[in-house]
């Protein structure tokens, strides 16, 4: 195994828009990718750490609206608008992590305050309608802009969406594997394990519950930039609690590790719907199946059927 | 303006033990399988639309057709609790996913056999009670009381017979418990079916109230929660009084404060619950 | 741990090209069956705002249902048939989006029905003006409305009555309520796109007409409105202008009257509410594109559909909201063929636009479209008395 | 003094675990506890590893208060408890536990600079390797260090807690009741693995009530019984005291 980079096992990737011309398929994977960033990073908290945060969601919104209003207030690019969405939200992840984490609030009362802190959340941006154009939404219609051979052009099209979500998506599992593997990642195993072990192990669980919580969000906030641009529409829903399930969904039907795994159930709750032509009732019951199995029959995610053993670090 | 107070502080216990009654089923069913079934809200459509069926579609009298579709919705939680949760006992993620798996389940069966229409029971008790210093709607008293007397008869039961006692000491100390001859998995099976069968009750009493539609449960899932947090995981007679806790935050909020933050009010009370009393209003430590 | 690492890339690149090629095969599979005109319709089937879509879909598949029964319709010497479809977006903007792909570049879909969601309009809007002019979308989001007319938008046409303007109702609507000697209204919308429309729309209007007016908001899903309804109660207003799905109407009326408010006022919902409580409420006006109930017994057209609707989907028909949205959509199938025949074409998008603009389809409903590509239609004003006696008024737009 | 407990209580509630409790440990001695089950010996510990707050009395580390407040703080400073029973990733292997445990270790030899070792882990991890070979060797892991935890003999996976917290390099190791549930020769091995550390410097404060194997290994006994000392020395005087007898053969014959 030595011989090949497994770098290099994301090349075919690049290569599918070259032989694939087809604007579904592309499109579907172009939401995969995105919404593969997001379920990546929340599995950082929830699959690594070990606790279960229904902020996802709320970090994925606000980062959405933070790009578009400092982008139409500021006058700032896309990618200053992102950056500044993302130390928005990691600040306020600092503020919900710092609450929940000095109270040692575990399990399920962490998974509940975090889902109250998301749903307070939703309704500011919801009723703040002079802001957020309330229920509305916001139509986007700004692009961000790469430089490319060519000059400066904006990103439009399916395609340059493919490889910008594409590289945005490495980025975020090269970043995730790296602190996964290293100490850092061991200490947040540790916490996962027992963090009553951790503690005594001299690991500040306090510290490493919150990086793990800030690198995760920061993550979600990326991926709400990008979303919400490719999308060209931003809306109170995108902090919905459907929104956290789905996340928390995708995460365990594509496995809470290897770290990419959770892009299979992005990827698989993404095209479901399209791929096969349900009627409405049974697309839910569908959806509602594929949760209890995985977790039945399935517990390590459809990764669990690839890989030979659980590899926490 | 005290009278309007007035009126909404009782019409928000009033609203609260509804959400008792399901804070109570989640109380129950973590204690004794250490699971939070949020497919509570899901049992509660099945017992409204069960009802509302057997009231306006068979035509059996309601004071009849509650305890039926109590009974039905027991019946769908047993089948549940052997085939899904059974396998996800005191594994708490596992329980959620399974629970909000099953939620779609129940959705889905519901919408192929009533569509997505809402339904409206004909009114069993219209016309209202009017205190002239406090309105209550009669059916909405009469809900009140039936389901005072269940949460109240149901901590009876738990303090006064054996099973009750034994179900009490093994959510203390299960192995203990085991020891003393409790027989976990019958127990365990019993405290799930039951508090399906209390959200059945509920979802029966509301369809007398308001108009069903297939996710009616989902908001009410979480008010349950939240009242059972609010008065700390455990505690039956917390159950009933934080769901009437977050009853009255919401009335009483709605008052003075915009309508639409309504769901607000509660969680932050919950946050700040939770922070100053990480064990809830009634729990012993955590 | 190299060899962990690789595997977990191989895994989702495999899986991704698996799937799209899948979908790839699925779309080239389906392609174009001669003399058919496919017919797409973009609406939430199952969600919290499902009611209206998932009723137009229960109207336009009763029309394709009778139309390819009949043998199809003749367009230039030929018979067409129609394939409708008929996805679920659950209101959600991604998968309407996707769905709409498939639509427009799969399935070369020209004509597409929806959507009634103002945030799944929004979220395809961006992609279907880049197909301006090469597919019509006749939708009833209210916020069609306002991208009527811009430049590219020729795809659009907007297919249900008007609140606002010298064509639209509302003014209409509320001259009638002033002439009832209101002097304060109290709103309560759910909070969402088409409250927030209604109450831009309205609050001028009630200013112009000298009524006093306050708004309450409620989160979609609400069923105790009792706080806010006491609340209002307090302000005594003389109208309760509630909104605007059945869905919460019933709990709202209800609940309404039990704290004394028994006037209503309402721009969109059904007549169900009012009669279900006519014995608690002192007046309720609404404004129905057509009051059924009357019709049925005046108008063979709509006895035939009723009894076709009963037919087609075995069950009783229900009086209210719903069927209004079958039935214009019903009308809207009909209305369209008619339109390919005078243009004389299935495929000119121009043409059919063209020709449906120009005429009056005398279906259950007299549908035109104005100038603007906005529907108008006649429409009646209902008002329930106690005990449920019912007045009607006619009013035909300008 | 190395370390000194003094006058250290406990109380939960109305019961008082620990009552006043004074005693020292000096540096490279093998501390032995012991006390029939109850006699408060694992709160003792974990009021000293920081588990809890004390509800009166100091610990003295190195002459000076333990500022520590928190368990991880009062590891930092070496002072480092395992559990009674061994908490372990089934699906994960010995060495990877191990390496789990490295954190403290890299802290102390990095400080801050650990963050920059996120761009290259795999390096500065080779080093961190040699470092768990070597402590598994000492506890005699070295044969299963490819194992997962779940195929473990109880007493590997007690032994797999230990060097766990070696791993932290601790200048004081705590343990809680290592020997319990441990066969014969398992105890022997223990026995020995201890005897190293002590070797290799390292002070130790075993709590247990197999009398047998900690007589034998402590250099000073401390015997407790609800909650306080009844008894010091040497293991063999500690033994034979009349208080200590009664505790243990009392209840025997009960």
């Amino acid at each position: 195994m030595r011989a090949m980079r497994p770098e290099w096992l994301w090349l075919p990737l690049f290569a599918v828009p070259l032989v694939l011309h087809n604007e579904v398929a592309l499109t579907v994977l172009v939401f995969t990718f995105i919404l593969g960033i997001l379920a990546v990073s929340f599995n950082l908290i929830f699959g690594y750490t070990g606790q279960l945060s229904m902020f996802h969601a709320a970090a994925f919104g606000i980062s959405a609206y933070a790009t578009h209003l400092s982008m139409a207030h500021l006058g700032v690019s896309f990618w200053i608008g992102m950056v500044i969405a993302v130390v928005l939200v990691v600040a306020i992840s600092v503020v919900v992590g710092t609450i929940c984490f000095r109270f040692r609030l575990k399990e399920f009362y962490f998974a509940i305050v975090t889902l109250a802190f998301s749903e307070m959340a939703r309704l500011v941006i919801l009723n703040w309608g002079s802001f957020t154009n309330g229920s509305l939404g916001i139509n986007l219609t700004a692009k961000p802009m790469l430089w490319l051979p060519g000059g400066l052009v904006p990103v439009q099209g399916t395609r340059m969406w493919y490889y910008l979500a594409l590289v945005a998506l490495i980025l975020t599992v090269f970043v995730c594997a790296r602190v996964v593997h290293s100490w850092m990642g061991r200490s947040f195993a540790a916490i996962r394990l027992n963090d009553e072990l951790a503690d005594t192990l001299g690991i500040n669980v306090f510290r490493y519950k919150l990086i793990s919580f800030l690198v995760g969000n920061a993550g979600a906030a990326f991926a709400g930039a990008l979303y919400a641009f490719y999308l060209s529409y931003v809306e109170p829903g995108y902090l919905s609690i459907e929104q956290s399930l789905a996340i928390v969904a995708m995460a365990l039907l594509g496995g809470r590790e290897p770290v990419a795994g959770p892009i299979l159930g992005a990827l698989v709750l993404t095209a479901l719907p399209h791929v096969i032509n349900f009627s409405a009732e049974v697309r839910i019951l569908v959806y509602g199946l594929i949760l209890i199995l995985t977790i039945l029959v399935l517990p390590r995610g459809i990764m669990g059927l690839v890989t030979k053993r659980r590899h926490v670090l | 303006m005290l009278q309007l107070v007035v009126g909404q502080l009782l019409n928000g216990i009033i609203i609260g033990t509804l959400y008792g009654i399901v804070a109570l089923g989640v109380t129950l069913t973590f204690g004794i399988t250490g699971i939070v079934n949020f497919a509570l809200g899901a049992f509660m459509a099945i017992g409204a639309y069960v009802g509302w069926y057997l009231t306006d579609g068979l035509g059996i009298t309601y004071p009849l057709a509650v305890p039926l579709a109590v009974a039905v919705t027991a019946l769908i939680g047993l089948l549940a609790d052997q085939s899904l949760f059974r396998f996800t006992r005191n594994n708490l993620i596992n329980g959620l996913i399974v629970s909000i798996g099953l939620i779609s389940v129940v959705q889905s069966v519901i919408l192929m056999i009533w569509t997505t229409t809402p339904k409206n029971m004909h009114y069993v008790l219209p016309g209202v009670l009017n205190l002239d210093w406090f309105i209550v709607p009669k059916m909405k008293g009469v809900v009140f009381l039936v389901l005072l007397a269940v949460i109240l008869s149901t901590y009876a039961a738990l303090t006064r017979t054996w099973a009750g006692r034994a179900a009490y000491a093994f959510a203390q100390a299960p192995e203990a418990a085991m020891l003393m001859g409790v027989r976990t998995r019958l127990l365990q099976t019993g405290v799930v079916v039951y508090s399906t069968a209390l959200a059945g009750l509920g979802g029966a009493l509301y369809a007398s109230l308001y108009s069903l539609e297939v996710s009616m449960g989902s908001s009410y899932i979480l008010k349950g929660v939240e009242a059972a947090i609010l008065a700390g995981i455990g505690s039956v007679m917390g159950s009933l009084v934080g769901g009437i806790v977050l009853g009255v935050t919401e009335a009483i909020g709605s008052l003075f404060l915009p309508q639409a933050y309504r769901d607000a009010y509660g969680l932050v009370f919950l946050v700040l619950i939770l922070l100053l009393r990480p064990a809830g209003l009634f729990g012993g430590g955590r | 741990m190299p060899k962990d690492h690789a595997r977990l890339i191989a895994g989702p690149a495999a899986r991704a090209l698996a799937l799209a090629a899948a979908i790839a095969v699925g779309g080239a599979g389906s392609a174009l069956a001669q003399d058919t005109v496919k017919v797409g319709m973009i609406e939430a089937q199952t969600g919290a705002l499902n009611t209206y879509g998932w009723m137009s879909s229960q109207g336009a598949r009763m029309a394709v249902d009778e139309i390819n029964k009949a043998g199809g319709f003749e367009v230039g010497g030929k018979k067409y048939k129609i394939q409708l479809i008929n996805p679920d977006t659950q209101g959600n903007p991604q998968q309407a989006l996707i769905e709409l792909k498939k639509m427009l570049e799969q399935e070369q879909v020209k004509f597409v029905f929806g959507p009634f969601l103002t945030n799944v309009y929004k979220g395809v809007e961006p992609y279907a003006t880049g197909f301006n002019g090469k597919f019509l979308l006749m939708g009833g989001a209210t916020a069609i409305h306002f991208d009527l007319g811009k430049p590219n938008h020729d795809y659009l046409m907007r297919t249900w009555n008007w609140d606002a303007g010298d064509a639209g109702f509302g003014s209409l609507m509320v001259q009638n309520l002033k002439s009832r000697g209101a002097k304060k209204v109290a709103m309560l919308m759910q909070n969402d796109a088409f409250g927030h429309v209604a109450r831009d729309i309205y609050a001028p209007l009630f200013k112009d007409a000298g009524i006093a007016f306050e708004e309450e908001w409620f989160e979609p899903g609400t069923t105790d409105f009792s706080s806010v309804l006491a609340k209002i109660a307090a302000n005594k207003p003389d109208y309760l202008f509630p909104g605007y799905t059945d869905a919460v109407l019933y709990d709202i009326v209800r609940q309404a009257t039990e704290v004394g408010l028994t006037r209503f006022w309402l721009v969109r919902g059904s007549l169900g509410p009012g009669l279900k409580n006519k014995e608690a409420l002192d007046d309720y006006v609404i404004y129905i594109p057509k009051y059924f109930e009357e019709a049925e017994k005046s108008e063979p057209k709509v006895q035939k559909f009723v009894a076709a609707y009963k037919a087609f989907y075995k069950t009783d028909f229900p009086y209210d909201q719903a069927p209004l949205c079958s039935s214009s959509c019903y009308d809207h199938v009909y209305m369209l063929t008619e339109a390919m025949k005078k243009a004389g074409t299935v495929d000119d998008v121009a043409k059919v636009k063209e020709a449906l603009m120009s005429f009056t389809y005398p279906g259950l409903w007299n549908i035109r479209y104005d100038k603007t590509g906005e529907e108008v239609f006649n429409f009646d004003v209902v008002d329930v008395k106690k005990g449920g006696k019912i007045e009607v008024t006619h009013i035909a737009p300008k | 003094m190395f370390f000194e407990v003094d006058g250290l209580t406990k109380r939960f509630g109305g019961l008082t675990a620990v009552s006043g409790i004074s005693f020292a440990i000096a540096r490279g001695e093998i501390v032995g506890i012991f006390g029939p089950n109850g006699s408060g010996k694992t709160t003792l510990l974990n009021l000293i590893a920081g588990v809890y707050p004390p509800t009166a009395g100091r610990l003295i580390w190195k002459d000076r208060p333990l500022a520590a407040r928190r368990p991880h703080e009062v590891a930092a400073l070496g002072i480092v408890k395992t559990f009674q029973n061994p908490q372990l990733f089934e699906e994960l292997t010995v060495a990877e536990h191990v390496m789990i445990a490295a954190h403290l270790k890299l802290k102390r030899e990095r400080g801050f600079g650990r963050v920059a070792t996120l761009l290259e882990p795999a390096r500065h991890d080779a080093a961190l390797r040699e470092h768990v070979e070597r402590v598994l060797t000492l506890c005699r892991l070295i044969e299963v260090r490819d194992e997962a935890a779940a195929n473990l003999s109880y007493g590997n996976e007690k032994m797999l807690g230990v060097a766990m917290a070696l791993m932290c390099e601790p200048e004081l190791l705590l343990l809680d009741e290592p020997a319990t549930g441990l066969g014969q020769d398992e105890i022997g091995n223990l026995d020995g693995v201890l005897r190293d550390l002590r070797a290799h410097g390292t002070t130790l404060c075993v709590i247990d009530h197999k009398v047998g194997f900690l007589g034998g290994l402590a250099d000073r006994a401390i015997a407790m019984h609800h909650g306080s000392k009844i008894a010091e020395g040497p293991p063999a005087a500690v033994l034979d005291d009349a208080a200590v007898v009664e505790a243990y053969l009392g209840r025997r014959h009960a």
